[in-house]
């Protein structure tokens, strides 16, 4: 405004170019969800890619599969996101190079956490869900903070919408706080239904949740893309 | 950092106990306080069933003065690809001259290979991604248009390096004025012909200059099929102001 | 471009780029090589990051760094006690209910971890492998006194730059049972009776009140489950579950893993049946 | 009324500070007014702005006083509203005591003495011009700080920077009103070319013994000059 | 921090066949250090009309003071009972005067229609912006999770049993994943013809 | 402050007893909440017979969506109008306190209201608060000299347009304007062009969603057209997630009765309170 511009004479102020505060980040919203079973595991992810009120575009996939077996979800800054997978798909084909075998699930989770704390001190903004078959073909999830701390899990939720989406999870699968319930081994077909449900309700509240779902189904016979719409306000 | 401070550190393990240790900064840093000086804004593009079709305005805005009022902001790269620019001029033909650069020693190596616009698309990912990294950032908005293998391509690259592939990509005013416009036409015509397009496109270049201060009634618009690249411009929006009688008090 | 060099402009003509993709994979992955050496920021003082935790629009980034909390440990005549809960929070939101707080360095040596949950699981995973080379080096088991004082070095090169840890290492070694306390702040400091963490008063409450350098060993598995969950009560930022771990001549023993809940349920009734009585 | 306490809620989000949401409104602006023998000429652009969005591209900044008398307003449009509302409210009571039209210089002095007295918490620079059966054809000029004088021409606005060498080299005194509109019209079109805050058509007044006379030139009957 | 959270609560109130439910945590806690488990957030307005105060303990008490010296002057005027509606708008004006310099609560309510026992429920902002949704209400720290739950959970026509449930589960398990509420669960199941109160087995860490 | 027995009875007006309460809050570092935005696209358009005022229905607290259904068009009179867009609850207050102004200028000139001084209350209003009141508005109506449309921003200035947009997501809206808009539409075009700007709005701007609201005032009559149009609709569930009774552990339950019939419900007129 011109009474920032030249408080002497605003009357006469033109702008000047602006005195722009630099932010490395920026928020790119997203979620993503995972739920593993016994021979499978799913990951879910929307497609929108926004910023402030705006949405950038309403397709973009934010699963990143790693390997036959490994899928990387990132949403937040989504150029930390784009640079973080690039420089771990390049480490896992010189792994591949180097020892002539795929690296596994649980070595990726490894390697990332480590990749993630490289950048302590100017960290990714990036929540990062990694889900994937382990070597005896069981599936599990790891989730991450953004500075590479990794915890091994059954289901996680992350993004802006995870804190809407995980106590469900933990209602659903989990089975927390309730009583006269017999745990049953998870099917794939619940555990879509459940990650459909949880991104219905995340897009209702969560403005930075919508458009579409991307979820991938990884089993031993490799990864199954699917769809899911969603709202689009 | 064991801050006390509730605001920057809402939980803290350790402030039960600890007290804050008054550190000085340990290294002698300058801030760079670099930020765009003459500045282009909004650029429009779509990609339309065989091509891609970049429009910007010639405007070189210094703060709120029109500055420089030829300034064109979309160049063609080479055969494949055009590159339409926002945001700041100076730091616009700075990376304009390493992509010249780029495309004459492709030409050098003669192997019958061009630059493709993914390739520098992610090339303008990297290098927006490392100067952000650096906090030198180039204050653009690029957007890459071309001929991927004959397929339409289409993406764009701010000054932190986020890249994101559309049918329709519009930066600055543009992502907000636009965009609505050009998403309502793609979703009942997903497969505009080019005059189509180019229509479209025109008629975002109006509203564009109705509403955004730092716009200028003179455009470029660039064209990429598979028979070329044809950069047309100055040419000048169609204005109509009839509304001006009746808004009189 | 000499007459740009006597004028002081280096960089007069910078326009060469390290912009190939093998630039970039040590540029963001350098700890591969060198455990040690973490990226340095491009603003001064790396403590200052959460100036820039915004966006351009002055919105606070809503993500946040998981931090955990209560741990405690102590020496008497059996060996060393180390009790911990599991809950790690991102700002107010529970992370996670069941991290992992106590590391399993060498059969030996185990680290709990308080403060930020990644600094501490990754340097001790650093130490763990530094231990293991001097295993390989000197043929023998490293001592918790050598291992605490690796750990002490490395984390006092990065004094001041905002790692945040509290952590115990606590082992069996030749001179016996071993407890030291090392934080971020480069302290290191051999002890009886440590606790770390948000919930460390609560817990101190509990333990100081049952300590003995006598208890039997069930005795001290109880002081530091209970410790723990008194801590976890009144503690918003630790709950989860009560891991205790038991350092004996042989090596570590994981004595049990606890439900808050069921603790708090149990506990409730004796105490109702002691007032029945 | 002094709210000025931090305000512990935010007034308006700063979740996403764009121009449009959070900038006030304000007409960026390039006025102008030029006597001539016989009565006034005024002129303005019709862009009003929040930040770099066009808030309204067909704003009237022309305000009616009286009959014969009309403001040209720049500065914040918040603050220029509520002044003229005053002073119209000032001037048709003085009207009605006086019993007949007032003076352009007692508009003047009540726009004059309004951002006098709140010169530190207003943001309005003005120009008054009308005609009276006195003096004829008048123009007052009132800038921030709330000073008054009466010029032959007076220019105003964020725009009127880039024409002050234009208006001295080209104003001459005792034009007729058709010169006078022209060189209104050419003067604010220099000014609406360079200033991002001024823009759209230019309205222009034609104030006489018989009161005002409106033109809008639009689009192609906007003068044109050099646009390298 | 904000000042919301400096004590930590989680509210919710939902719509049933014709009956209402409102549910509250009952931890006071200064940031992270819990002080009671016993802290009443949901105080009865009439027989059948509850009001939650979530937010800054100190503010909850003195809010509820005010709200029932209102209504009692209310009820004395008009001699008859207040319903929730108009009790909702006394409580948003109370909120509103104090635009400025705000009390740091944002109520929820829920209740029956004193005349024609339709459901009601609502919640406002701290400065008294009413939301009046056709399902149900959230309040409180952990006021995302309960929506992530609520969305999935409610559904429309529920009789009072399965509102419990609903209510429960909803409120348990988000200040589940908050770390500044919990500590225990009331849940008031509002009927026309009776009041059921049931405190809830909980995690208490 | 009155006597310890004698409580204060609410005083008209608004109350700072707590700004200095507050500020130390603030000194102290606490972050100040935020209060309820519409982040909001509303518009308005003048038409042949008269004025369509259109308005999204989210209310967003920060990037949480805490309504999806309100009301943003706001009753000020019979044949008068307004959109609010900015701090929810000054948008509600303002225009219901300038509503009742309007009902009392009513009664006092016995005729109807005209949009122009709706124009000037709201506008006085807002100056007198100097930005400190966020609501930004979109007034409209019809009266003796015929349709009247007014956009009012926070700090009190105001304009008399034949279309406008205003909320975070008026660009959008105004691109479908500035696109489609021409003098003189019959009412069917108008409602389309609204609803479409109106859904420009929705589709684009994360601050505003759900569903399209109209009010069409027109000479004697208006016609509030809650959720015209569902622009999106709520996915459909793949499961229920009813519990089985008893799922929830329960520690203590009390049941205390309600005798209805003891309450002597006895219908009262109510006091005509519109």
């Amino acid at each position: 405004m011109t009474a920032e511009v030249n408080s002497y004479y605003p009357d006469y102020a033109t702008e000047t170019p602006k005195q722009f505060q630099f932010s490395p980040y920026a928020d790119n919203g997203g979620s993503v969800v995972a739920i593993a079973g016994d021979d499978f595991v799913i990951i879910g992810a929307d497609s929108r890619l926004s910023t402030g009120f705006a949405i950038y575009t309403r397709d973009q996939n934010k699963l990143f599969s790693l390997s036959k077996s490994t899928v990387l979800g990132c949403s937040g800054c989504w150029c930390d996101a784009l640079t973080l997978t690039r420089i771990l798909s390049a480490r896992m084909q010189m792994y591949e190079q180097e020892h002539n075998k795929v690296m596994a699930t649980p070595a990726v989770a490894q390697m990332l956490s480590t990749m993630l704390y490289y950048k302590r001190f100017f960290p990714y903004y990036v929540s990062n869900i990694l889900a994937g078959l382990d070597t005896d073909g069981k599936g599990c999830v790891y989730s991450y903070d953004p500075i590479g701390h990794c915890e091994k899990a059954t289901y996680k939720a992350g993004g802006s919408a995870g804190a809407l989406l995980q106590p469900l999870l933990d209602n659903q699968i989990g089975l927390k706080n309730m009583q006269n319930v017999t745990p049953a081994p998870l099917t794939l077909e619940k555990a879509l239904a459940l990650l459909k449900d949880v991104f219905i309700s995340a897009a209702e509240r969560d403005i930075y949740t919508g458009d579409k779902v991307n979820i991938n189904i990884i089993t031993k016979d490799g990864i199954k893309e699917d769809t899911f719409e969603l709202r689009k306000d | 950092m064991f801050s006390n401070n509730i605001v920057e550190n809402s939980y803290d393990p350790f402030q039960m106990y600890k007290k804050k240790p008054e550190t000085a900064s340990p290294f002698n840093f300058v801030e760079r306080s670099k930020a765009p000086v003459t500045t282009g804004t909004s650029v429009v593009a779509v990609c339309f069933k065989n091509g891609v079709i970049i429009a910007g305005d010639t405007l070189g805005s210094y703060g709120s003065l029109a500055r420089f009022r030829n300034c064109p902001r979309i160049i063609k790269v080479n055969d494949n690809i055009i590159l339409g620019a926002g945001g700041d001029y100076g730091d616009f033909q700075y990376v304009k001259d390493l992509i010249e650069q780029k495309v004459i020693d492709e030409q050098c190596l003669d192997d019958g290979f061009s630059l493709k616009p993914k390739s520098l698309y992610c090339w303008l990912t990297r290098i927006m991604y490392n100067r952000r990294s650096k906090f030198d950032p180039f204050w653009n908005n690029f957007v890459v248009g071309g001929l991927q293998d004959g397929v339409p391509f289409l993406g764009t690259v701010d000054k932190l390096g986020t890249a994101y592939c559309d049918k329709i990509v519009c930066t600055g005013y543009g992502a907000y004025i636009a965009i609505p416009l050009l998403r309502d036409a793609f979703e009942k015509n997903p497969n505009p012909t080019e005059q189509e397009a180019r229509d479209l496109v025109v008629k975002c270049m109006e509203v564009l200059f109705y509403r955004d201060a730092r716009s200028f009634p003179k455009f470029q618009l660039a064209v990429i099929t598979k028979e070329g690249v044809s950069i047309e411009g100055p040419l000048d929006i169609k204005q109509n102001w009839e509304v001006a009688y009746v808004t009189q008090n | 471009m000499a007459l740009a060099e006597i004028c002081g402009l280096q960089d007069f003509d910078n326009r060469k780029f390290g912009n190939n993709l093998f630039d970039d994979i040590g540029q963001y992955s350098g700890n591969f090589s060198h455990h040690i050496n973490l990226a340095a920021p491009p603003f001064g003082n790396p403590a200052d990051l959460h100036k820039f935790n915004k966006d351009e629009a002055g919105r606070k980034l809503k993500i946040n760094f998981d931090h955990g909390t209560t741990t405690l440990g102590f020496r008497y005549e059996g060996g060393v006690i180390l009790a911990v809960d599991s809950r790690a929070t991102g700002g107010a939101f529970i992370g996670s209910q069941t991290m992992k707080k106590i590391v399993e360095i060498n059969d030996f040596l185990l680290g709990t971890l308080a403060g930020g949950a990644a600094d501490c699981v990754y340097w001790d995973r650093v130490l763990s492998k530094q231990c293991r080379m001097y295993e390989l080096r000197n043929r023998e088991r490293i001592s918790v006194a050598a291992a605490s004082k690796l750990m002490a070095n490395m984390v006092y090169n990065y004094k001041g730059m905002g790692l945040s840890m509290g952590m115990m290492l606590a082992g069996w070694d030749k001179r016996g049972p071993q407890l030291y306390y090392v934080d971020s702040e480069g302290s290191r400091i051999p002890g009886k009776v440590f606790s770390v963490g948000s919930g460390s008063v609560y817990a101190f409450g509990v333990l100081d009140s049952g300590y003995r350098w006598d208890l039997k060993d069930e005795e001290a598995q109880e002081l530091g489950r209970r410790s723990i969950f008194h801590a976890t009560h009144r503690d918003a930022y630790s709950g989860g579950i009560v891991r205790v771990y038991h350092i004996t001549p042989n090596g570590w023993v994981h004595i049990d893993n606890n439900d808050c809940t069921d603790m708090y349920y149990k506990y409730q009734e004796e105490k109702k049946a002691e007032e029945g009585k | 009324m002094s709210l000025a306490m931090n305000a512990p809620i935010a007034s308006y989000d700063n979740m996403c500070s764009h121009d449009w949401i959070d900038a006030p409104h304000s007409t960026g602006t390039s006025i102008m007014a030029v006597e001539f023998d016989g009565g006034v000429v005024i002129g303005a652009d019709s862009r009003s702005t929040t930040g770099a969005y066009i808030a309204n591209r067909y704003a009237d900044k022309l305000t009616k006083i009286t009959d014969h008398i009309y403001c040209c307003r720049s500065g914040s449009s918040a603050d220029t509203q509520a002044i003229v509302d005053v002073v119209v409210y000032n001037l048709n009571f003085h009207a009605t005591e006086l019993g007949e039209a007032p003076l352009v210089e007692s508009g003047a002095a009540v726009c004059k003495e309004l951002c006098y007295n709140y010169r530190d918490s207003l943001m309005a620079g003005l120009i008054v011009a009308g005609w009276d059966r006195k003096k004829g054809g008048q123009v007052y000029s009132i800038p921030i700080g709330g000073m008054c004088v009466r010029q032959p021409v007076s220019i105003g606005g964020s725009g009127s920077t880039y024409v002050y060498g234009y208006v001295d080299a080209n104003y001459k005194p005792g034009m007729t009103q058709n010169e006078s509109v022209e060189f209104v019209k050419n003067s604010l079109a220099l000014a609406m070319a360079r200033d991002g805050s001024s823009g759209g058509v230019i309205r222009i007044g034609i104030i006489t013994e018989k009161g005002i006379e409106r033109h809008i030139f639009e689009g192609d009957s906007i003068p044109k000059f050099y646009e390298g | 921090m904000s000042i919301l959270s400096y004590n930590g609560s989680a509210m919710v109130a939902m719509k049933g066949d014709n009956c209402v439910s409102i549910a509250t945590d009952k931890r006071f806690g200064i940031q992270g250090q819990t002080i009671s488990i016993e802290f009443p957030k949901v105080f009865q307005m009439g027989p059948h009309l509850y009001v939650g105060l979530p937010g800054l303990a100190t503010d909850t008490q003195t809010v509820v003071e005010k709200l029932n010296f209102r209504k009692n002057l209310y009820e004395l005027k008009e001699n008859r009972r207040i319903s929730p509606k108009v009790f909702a708008s006394m409580v948003s004006n109370l909120l509103y005067e104090k635009r400025f310099g705000p009390f740091f609560v944002e109520p929820v309510i829920a209740g029956l229609d004193p005349i024609t026992a339709e459901p009601y429920v609502c919640n406002m902002d701290l400065i008294g912006c009413i939301n009046e949704p056709e399902d149900f209400v959230v309040g409180g720290t952990a006021s995302a999770q309960l929506f992530g739950m609520c969305e999935a959970l409610w559904e429309p026509k529920l009789k009072p049993d399965d509102l419990f449930e609903t209510t429960s589960q909803a409120l348990i398990n988000a200040f589940d994943r908050d770390a500044m509420s919990g500590w225990g669960a009331t849940v008031y199941i509002i009927e026309k013809d009776k009041i059921t109160v049931k405190d809830l087995k909980t995690r208490m860490d | 402050m009155a006597a310890v027995l004698i409580a204060d009875y609410p005083e008209p007006g608004f109350s700072f007893e707590n700004c200095k309460r507050n500020a130390s809050f603030v000194a102290n570092g606490f972050v100040p909440p935020k209060a309820t935005k519409t982040g909001t696209t509303i518009v308005g358009i003048t038409y042949k017979d008269g004025v369509i005022l259109g308005a999204d229905t989210r209310a967003t607290e920060d990037t949480t969506v805490s309504d999806k259904n309100c009301q943003k068009i706001h009753y000020l009179a019979s044949n008068i109008y307004c959109c609010g867009a900015g701090t929810a609850a000054d948008t509600e207050m303002t225009t219901q306190m300038i509503s009742s102004q309007l009902e009392l200028h009513r009664l006092n000139t016995n005729r109807v209201v005209r949009v122009a001084t709706a124009n000037q209350m709201l506008k006085q209003y807002l100056f007198r608060y100097q930005g400190y009141i966020g609501a930004a508005l979109v007034l409209g109506g019809v009266d003796s000299t015929g349709p009247n449309l007014y956009c009012i921003y926070p700090h009190g200035s105001s304009d008399k347009v034949p279309y406008t947009t205003m909320g975070s997501g008026s660009l959008a809206a105004m691109a479908v304007f500035e696109s489609y808009w021409r003098p003189n539409m019959n009412e069917d075009e108008g409602k389309k062009l609204v609803r479409d700007a109106i859904a420009a709005g929705i589709f684009n701007d994360l601050g505003s969603g759900s569903n399209v609201d109209l009010c069409i005032i027109k000479k004697g009559t208006a016609e509030y057209l809650r959720t015209y149009d569902e622009a999106n609709k709520k996915g459909v569930r793949q499961a229920s997630y009813r519990y089985p009774k008893g799922t929830t552990p329960i520690l203590t339950t009390k049941t205390s009765n309600i005798d209805v019939h003891d309450v002597s419900i006895t219908y009262v007129e109510p006091m005509d309170m519109s």
